[in-house]
């Protein structure tokens, strides 16, 4: 019963969240609760998709699908395999992490925040469950808006620039997305992403090659902007420094990368095989220098940008080898890399709100002062830099064995980037918490982690190190989903080549 | 000797362009207004020779037509030509260019 | 027996440890910490003990599988943990030793500011060390490699408010992340090759195609020497253990001389299948083992800080015990590991209890006279500095001799030159060590102007005073051990009978026998007894009977004098090699020139030249109405005139 | 034809002129301080009462009056709800942004009514005589409406420079109807394209068509004859911007759309690409003008040249597809940015209170409300999902692809990509911290006509998006009535070469 409308609930609940919160007075902490509760909500109904999940399935599952508008043809086509499944979940989780680190940033203005904070979980569950692709990139658009508005308002200093920045360096190749969208829906008749992906495996032959490589081409440009994969980079650490926590939390990474593992190599498997040489190198590219940068800055949140940048880069690469054992480590690299990220920038922001600041340089010594935040910044670290048994290493691993099987050279820059990943991470931990405490540290008192930033955080540290050692749990649902896709791909080559034969 | 349709098509034309012409070279704007309805009764006269060339009396109709929306328009347009000599106490086009770009 | 011997448990039991004092240690009793600390050490030393006295009852290997780690694809790794002689010994050195140095530290550590962090560290520190040999594949024992390097990290940084600790924890476990390379890329070459990392699938797969020689093999062995470099201190890699002194020293003791540093010979042992198919992978091991010992003997000749001494002595040590690995003699290296664990256990504690009897001076020039006012931690000291240079029938005679004659016996055409580098390092070792050993205990004291502390937090009294019996005691046991540690290797030449070799074997495969028989074992030993000899006799000359002597040879030969007291200035060279390049061209290149260059500026000035071609348009806006009559003019008759020639152009946009 | 009341064809037309007519005669008889707005909330029950009737005319069969040359059809209603929509909407935003008792305030009102007459007469037009006065009715008013402010320097400037160029495109779009009835000997839209077949001078037709679409593209401000747009919207009042850049250009564009789908479309092969220049003109200019336009009003008036583009996008498409979808977008278009120019005229009132970019800088902290709207329809016309902004942008480019227009697809969703950039810089200043809050002071309470015209607005530009299939089923049914066998067949395999 409930899984007949369990995707369309978890969706709409963060909406009609916010509507009322639109509705709410502004008094006390009435609005906070309030979204706490229904973020805590969306995250238990979220729960139900793993519990209720048919694992060793293939295809989708709590499928909805309702028609929408007649012509063109779109459907209201809800669903969820493995690989959206933790993602959905994930994203379920991290909403009551953020609004448990806005607390108390945001004082002015909460019902504008937290109005669109619960509309930008609705686009953000919507991308995962999405399976008509109209409907997909509706949701993938919206979720520009809440972000943007979000920045410009929240800002440190630079917002509104930074918003318009993310803005059109997503939304420019977005609109080429759309036009690819459109030509598809020319040549199918469809915007169901199950029945585009039955006929362009089909009828192959019956579109120009040429047409579908910049198809998707259009795609994965779109998509790789907001990954950032290098050099499409230039957006992040802006919107990094400028947005609240609770939003560059969810900006960067996971709607990207599931796109590209979604569309690109589910509609386009031959174009993407075509692709992958150059992905691969921007991805290895990218994990050299997001760490070489990350080595130099002294702003933390330019600094946890550029870190993301190279974690990133590692599911670019793991997606591109077209391997069981990479996609999997891709989307289990994902899962983490949002989990220890998220923390990070959380981490970040309680220092900000004791300190005032964000330059590495001021601080010092801070470990004496506050040694459990002290605890829970180096395990965020170590899972963020791949320490076995935390979560990091098991995704990193199996991306880069992976990697390194099929592209030993680019397998092994890549796994430079743990040396590096290394020496920016203790770089940071050193300057913040290590040595005799500076001028800042030494004239503020400050409390350590209060119960609420531990609510906030310790669920998150302890998922650290039961993903870490857990793996099967979750990987046994990714895995059914990845596998068929890898051998999608494998087989696409086959008939690509010849095609590309035959025509010579 | 029946005069070819031509030749009012072709004076027409001519006049017509020298309406256009003269909007654009004339500063006063009684002089641009007055050039606009050079072009329109040019426009008349096409409308004229074709009726007869159609031996359609719609045409002619729409002359008659065109000619009421003319005066129409005469009437607005002075008036408006009155607001900008209160606000401007001159009448060369030129001065009249306040918002740009 | 029983069926099951739940080796888990011996991880898992400091785990238990470490997560109670972690989590609760700050609001503990200092008594209570300890006996949560001593008690999580005590129950695996209890257990492997136990394991021991039942060895024999055993069918070897034994394996036990716990749970599956991961799972994808076809790649599968599981937490499982085998149990064989070569871990047995490690296991009994690990816990064994390591308990030593637990109840050690509780002397050690008791006026300590976070003293339950301390305790807490030494545990994870156990459980990751206790992981890495127990584990049955290279997976787990990644996981203990790292593991152990992040626990050193902690402890090395234990002094938070230390820049210099911090910097020494950093670049410890960098270093040992450029050594995790190569053991990952080591596990990555595994994988693509044999479709698994279980120890016992790969070498049954090796043993299975005895065609297989170099190639591959070569390779993975190479990378797993990268990592053993790196974990075990081996040139290019040795750079953090010096500075990893920064540490308290128990931690020195434990981590950074008995057990951590010894798990990248324990790694080569355990994968000497690997390496025995590569004869240029176990030649490149013997070099660097002995270019290393070599090279770091040198060094600790110079140094003036007892740590320091004890740090280059460590590298020099490991190094002997690559050599062994290097040529083949993978249970004189396990041997050398014993004793070494014992002897250079008992120096640091022994230097630690020096450290502290001073209140935290490490400096030798200021020491000296201590015979007396330190007599157990003398003789102990004593004890450890006669076997680490091989005075026979001390622990480490045994098994360095072990060593030099399986050089100087390898088929490898670089044996013998091996075993002469060998033996002239062991007489610098004996040099050094004795020159610890005077500069310390005897003489005059030359304390009083200069030890005026720089605080080193031992806050102490200022008087120098024997330690405490719970500090006393692990030195005794190890003083014992280090002297009868030995015994368990005695060659048959000298009427032993090998025990360790041959209780290695079923793991390690038998060792070589020369040609020439005992008679050569013996000669070579004599030799190496003499030239200790001679390094003790220098030592002598130049730090008790002549102690003017030191300065002036520093003096005329100064140049190789501020080299080594320089440490070849390796430091500085990969500063300004590799370190200061990185951390420019980052600065300047890449986030200076390209990030905000081309990143930020193309993005800029593509958003300019859009906004100048805005401007370009808004020309068009002159505000005149004859101009914008003119353009709509212009507009039609473009439009006409389009019109009337036709449009063969607009089809090439469709 | 015989059965329905010939009036009824034209019903909502003549409600509207007589409460014009009334508003005209009232007007003088209040007394000089008296407050005009009961002569407002007359207009808008005029106009509800004219929305009504025009939903009720749909209930007809479709046919003509007057001698064939007023249609009542789909086409035509779906045009007359629209404009009636506007004008109702741009009715209840003057209420609350004028000076009630300003003396000529009952003049607008009527002139509101008299133009949307005129804008009727032209989607239901099917006689080009008919069409024209109808141009010149709405274009009349408008004229006067543009220089309300003729105190100010700038309205009357407005005034001229929309009258003069205005007329002088009109002279072109007149001679057009002259050489397309000299090539048919008709100016009955319906026949022409019949007698077309047989004309034996079809380049007069050509040319004429040429003519036509330089007269209708300088009412919808399609580049190249966009030059009077920014002037005249900055110089207008907020209200009358809101109007005259949507009905207008509505009507036009229907008027467009019934010559060349109904009259000229054996003549597509000619018109096709000057339609194909015109939109990617539009759009490229209109988007790249008002990057860096920071008056807000000249900035939408960029805008609204590039929305021509877009529009003109669906009229190359060659298909009832493309007629559905522009149709669709100038609803979708005229709701947002009636929307937008609600807020404005509220924030900016009649005049110049609030005019640069970050004038409006703090203005969601002031106001939620408002704020809020902005944000709303700027997001829509940005083309955000789930607004009616996006599914015009998705319905045109949906049908010019189909067609095979893949370059000119590219080149709109590229410049709607640019577009967001002035837009979101709106959006962002209004949502950043204030600055010069004394700006924002003067911003009166919200009234009841805002709400309501808010309201209308906000509604229907969700409602296109997130349920567009009723609205456009109707423009669909409207398309057919103009091109019921698909007149116009666009050789689609030929085309995708």
């Amino acid at each position: 019963m409930l899984n007949d409308s369990i995707l369309s609930t978890i969706t709409f609940v963060p909406t009609v969240g916010a509507i009322v919160v639109a509705l709410l007075p502004r008094r006390g902490k009435l609005i906070q609760w309030f979204t706490l509760l229904i973020s805590l909500l969306t995250f238990a109904l979220t729960l139900h998709l793993p519990a209720h999940f048919q694992y060793g399935q293939t295809g989708f599952q709590f499928e909805e699908n309702h028609p929408w508008i007649t012509s063109p043809n779109i459907h209201y086509h809800l669903g969820i395999d493995g690989i959206s499944l933790w993602l959905v979940v994930l994203v379920g989780f991290l909403g009551p992490m953020a609004v448990l680190a806005s607390w108390k940033v945001i004082e002015t203005h909460t019902k504008e925040f937290y109005f669109l904070f619960l509309l930008q979980q609705t686009a953000m569950i919507g991308v995962f469950v999405s399976l008509d692709m109209f409907l997909y990139y509706g949701f993938w658009e919206l979720s520009l808006v809440p972000m943007a508005i979000l920045i410009a308002m929240f800002g440190r200093n630079r917002g509104p620039q930074a918003a318009i920045k993310f803005f059109l360096y997503t939304f420019l190749p977005s609109a080429l997305l759309l036009v690819g969208l459109i030509w598809l829906y020319a040549k199918t008749g469809t915007f169901d992403f199950v029945e585009t992906q039955q006929y362009l495996s089909q009828n192959s032959g019956s579109i120009a090659p040429q047409a579908l490589w910049w198809v998707s081409l259009a795609f994965l440009v779109a998509f790789a902007v907001k990954v950032p994969v290098f050099p499409l980079h230039g957006w992040l650490s802006d919107v990094f420094s400028e947005a609240p926590t609770a939003m560059a939390m969810v900006v960067a990474g996971k709607l990207g990368l599931y796109s590209i593992i979604r569309f690109n190599l589910g509609l386009f498997p031959s174009q993407s095989r075509e692709v992958a040489p150059l992905m691969i190198a921007l991805a290895v590219i990218g994990i050299l220098y997001g760490a070489l940068i990350a080595l130099v800055q002294q702003d933390m949140k330019r600094f946890i940008a550029f870190s993301t940048i190279g974690h990133l880069s590692f599911c670019t690469l793991g997606i591109f080898c077209f391997t069981i054992v990479g996609l999997n480590g891709t989307v289990y690299q994902l899962l983490n890399h949002e989990l220890s990220g998220a923390a990070m920038l959380i981490l970040f922001g309680i220092l900000y709100e004791r300190y005032g600041t964000y330059d590495m340089g001021l601080y010092g010594g801070v470990a004496t002062r506050l040694p459990r935040m002290a605890t829970l910044y180096l395990i965020t670290m170590l899972s963020l830099i791949g320490l076995p048994i935390l979560n990091g290493f098991v995704g990193e691993f199996l991306i880069l064995s992976s990697t390194f099987g099929v592209h030993p050279y680019w397998g092994a820059a890549a796994t430079l980037g743990v040396i590096l990943s290394a020496a920016y991470m203790l770089g940071m931990i050193q300057k913040i918490f290590y040595g005799q405490p500076s001028q800042l540290v030494a004239n503020k008192t400050v409390p350590d982690v209060v119960a609420r930033e531990g609510f906030a955080l310790v669920p998150a540290v302890i998922l650290m190190l039961v993903l870490g050692v857990a793996s099967p749990y979750w990987i046994r649902a990714i895995s059914g989903a990845v596998s068929g896709l890898a051998q999608n791909v494998a087989h696409a080559t086959a008939t690509f080549t010849t095609t590309v034969a035959e025509k010579r | 000797m029946v005069v070819p349709i031509a030749y009012y098509l072709v004076l027409s034309a001519i006049l017509f362009s020298i309406g256009v012409a003269a909007f654009l070279i004339k500063r006063n704007i009684i002089s641009i207004f007055m050039s606009i309805e050079l072009m329109l009764n040019a426009v008349n006269l096409t409308f004229v020779a074709f009726a007869h060339q159609w031996h359609q009396v719609s045409g002619q109709i729409f002359v008659f037509f065109v000619m009421v929306v003319a005066a129409a328009e005469a009437a607005v347009g002075l008036a408006i030509i009155i607001a900008i000599f209160r606000t401007r106490n001159t009448l060369d086009v030129d001065h009249v260019d306040l918002m740009k770009l | 027996m029983t069926s099951s011997l739940h080796l888990w448990l011996i991880p898992l039991v400091p785990f238990a440890g470490f997560l109670v004092n972690g989590l609760l240690g700050r609001r503990f009793p200092k008594a209570l910490v300890t006996t949560v600390a001593l008690i999580a050490t005590l129950i695996p030393f209890v257990q492997v003990a136990n394991i021991a006295l039942h060895f024999s009852s055993l069918t070897l290997p034994y394996t036990e599988q716990v749970a599956t780690w991961i799972t994808a694809g076809n790649f599968h790794a599981d937490f499982a943990f085998a149990l064989d002689q070569l871990t047995l010994i490690m296991l009994l050195v690990v816990t064994g030793v390591g308990f030593l140095i637990h109840i050690y530290s509780v002397g050690y550590m008791a006026e300590e500011e976070g003293y339950w962090r301390f305790f807490a560290y030494l545990n994870l520190f156990m459980f990751f060390m206790l992981t890495l040999v127990l584990a049955e594949n290279f997976l787990l024992m990644f996981v203990g490699w790292e593991g152990v390097g992040l626990a050193s990290y902690l402890l090395i940084g234990f002094y938070l408010t230390k820049d210099s600790a911090a910097n020494a924890g950093k670049k410890a476990f960098v270093v040992n992340r450029i050594g995790d390379f190569g053991f990952l890329l080591a596990m990555f070459l595994l994988i693509a090759h044999f479709g698994t990392l279980s120890f016992s699938e790969v070498f049954n797969q090796v043993a299975q195609h005895p065609e297989w020689q170099g190639g591959f093999l070569t390779a993975i062995a190479l990378f797993l020497i990268l990592g053993a470099t790196g974990k075990s201190a081996q040139i290019p890699l040795y750079v953090w253990l010096p500075d990893a002194m920064e540490g308290p020293t128990p931690v020195s003791a434990l981590i950074h001389a008995a057990t951590m540093v010894t798990a990248g010979v324990y790694m080569v042992v355990r994968t000497h299948v690997i390496f025995d198919r590569s004869p240029f992978a176990l030649s490149t091991i013997a070099v660097i083992g002995t270019a290393t010992a070599l090279f770091a003997a040198t060094i600790g000749l110079v140094q003036t800080d007892i740590k320091r001494v004890l740090a280059y002595s460590t590298v020099s040590q490991l190094g002997y015990m690559f050599l062994a690995c290097g040529v083949a003699a993978y249970s004189s290296g396990i041997f050398h590991l014993l004793t070494h664990a014992f002897f250079k256990a008992l120096l640091f504690l022994s230097a630690g209890s020096v450290i502290h009897a001073l209140s935290g001076e490490q400096d030798m020039r200021v020491m000296g006279g201590l015979r007396k006012k330190i007599p157990i931690t003398f003789w102990t000291m004593t004890m450890a500095v006669f076997a680490i240079s091989g005075f026979p029938p001390f622990a480490g005679f045994f098994s360095k001799d072990e060593i030099l004659y399986q050089a100087f016996i390898s088929p490898n055409g670089l044996g013998k030159i091996l075993w002469f580098i060998g033996l002239f390092t062991a007489g610098l070792t004996s040099f050094y060590m004795f020159r610890l050993w005077y500069l310390t205990f005897f003489g005059e004291s030359r304390a009083q102007a200069t030890t005026a502390h720089d605080d080193h937090g031992h806050g102490h009294g200022h008087g120098v005073h024997e330690s405490s019996w719970v500090m006393l005691t692990p030195l005794v046991i190890l003083a014992i051990l280090s002297g009868i540690g030995g015994w368990v290797g005695v060659p048959e030449a000298m009427g032993g009978h090998a025990e360790i070799a041959h209780f290695l074997s079923p793991v390690t495969g038998a060792a070589h026998e020369a040609a020439e028989g005992r008679s050569m074992e013996l000669l070579l030993a004599a030799v190496s007894v003499t030239v200790a000899v001679i390094g003790w006799f220098i030592a002598h000359l130049m730090y008790f009977a002549k102690p003017a002597l030191p300065a002036q040879l520093a003096s005329k030969v100064r140049g190789l004098y501020s080299l080594l007291l320089n440490k070849y200035w390796v430091d500085e060279l990969y500063g300004a090699v590799v370190v200061a390049p990185l951390l420019l061209i980052s600065r300047y290149v890449l986030k200076g020139l390209f990030d905000t260059g081309v990143i930020t500026g193309g993005g800029m000035a593509i958003g300019y030249s859009a906004q100048g071609l805005g401007a370009l348009v808004q020309r068009v806006q002159s505000g005149n109405i004859r101009s914008y009559a003119g353009w709509l003019a212009l507009g039609a008759a473009a439009l006409l005139l389009l019109t009337y020639v036709g449009f063969g152009t607009h089809l090439l946009f469709r | 034809m015989t059965d329905t009341p010939q009036v009824f064809r034209i019903l909502p037309e003549v409600i509207l002129t007589v409460v014009g007519v009334l508003i005209m005669l009232a007007e003088p008889l209040l007394a000089k301080n008296a407050s005009r707005k009961p002569l407002g909330w007359l207009a808008v029950l005029g106009t509800l009462a004219a929305l009504a009737a025009s939903f009720w005319q749909l209930q007809l069969p479709a046919g003509t009056a007057f001698y064939g040359t007023v249609q009542t059809d789909a086409f035509s209603v779906f045009f007359h709800v629209l404009i009636a929509g506007i004008v109702l909407a741009t009715l209840l935003v003057t209420l609350d942004a004028a000076d009630p008792d300003a003396e000529n305030l009952g003049e607008l009102f009527a002139l509101t009514c008299f133009s949307a007459v005129g804008m009727m007469l032209m989607t239901s037009g099917v006689e080009l005589l008919l069409v024209f006065i109808g141009l010149e009715i709405s274009s009349i008013s408008t004229y006067i409406m543009a220089g309300f402010r003729k105190r100010s320097a700038k309205g009357p400037e407005s005034s001229i420079k929309y009258f003069l160029l205005g007329s002088f495109a009109t002279a072109f779009f007149l001679y057009g109807i002259a050489l397309i009835f000299g090539a048919t000997g008709t100016t009955a839209i319906p026949a022409v394209a019949g007698l077309l077949t047989t004309s034996q001078t079809p380049l007069l037709a050509t040319i004429g068509a040429a003519m036509v679409l330089i007269g209708l593209g300088f009412k919808v401000s399609a580049v190249p004859f966009q030059v009077w747009t920014p002037d005249v919207y900055e110089g207008a009042p907020s209200p009358v911007v809101g109007l005259m850049s949507t009905a207008p250009k509505a009507a036009a564009f229907a008027v467009l759309l019934r010559i060349l789908y109904v009259a000229l479309p054996a003549l597509h092969s000619h018109w096709q690409p000057l339609i194909w220049w015109m939109a990617a003109l539009s759009m490229t200019f209109g988007n790249l003008g008002a990057l860096r336009q920071q008056n807000v009003k000249r900035m939408l008036a960029y805008s609204s040249i590039a929305h021509a583009g877009y529009l003109l996008v669906a009229f190359t498409a060659l298909s009832p597809d493309g007629i559905a979808a522009a149709s669709f977008y100038a609803l979708s278009y005229a709701t947002m940015n009636v929307g937008i120019f609600a807020v404005f005229s509220h924030a900016g009132g009649m005049g110049d209170r609030l005019t640069l970019v970050q004038d409006y800088r703090g203005l969601a902290y002031r106001s939620p409300l408002l704020g809020g709207a902005l944000a709303f329809f700027l997001i829509s016309l940005i083309g955000i999902p789930f607004t009616g902004g996006f599914f015009g942008k998705f319905y045109v480019f949906a049908a010019a692809l189909h067609s095979g227009m893949v370059w000119l697809t590219i080149i709109g969703l590229v410049n709607s990509g640019i577009a967001c950039y002035y837009y979101l810089r709106l959006l962002v200043s209004s949502y950043s911290k204030p600055v010069h809050s004394d700006l924002l002071d003067g911003i009166p309470p919200v009234t009841a006509p805002l709400l309501f015209a808010l309201l209308i607005t906000v509604a229907t530009t969700l409602i296109l998006g997130i349920v567009p299939g009723r609205v456009l089923a109707l423009a669909k049914a409207g398309a057919n009535t103009l091109s019921p066998s698909t007149s116009v067949s666009p050789d689609i395999t030929a085309s995708q070469q």
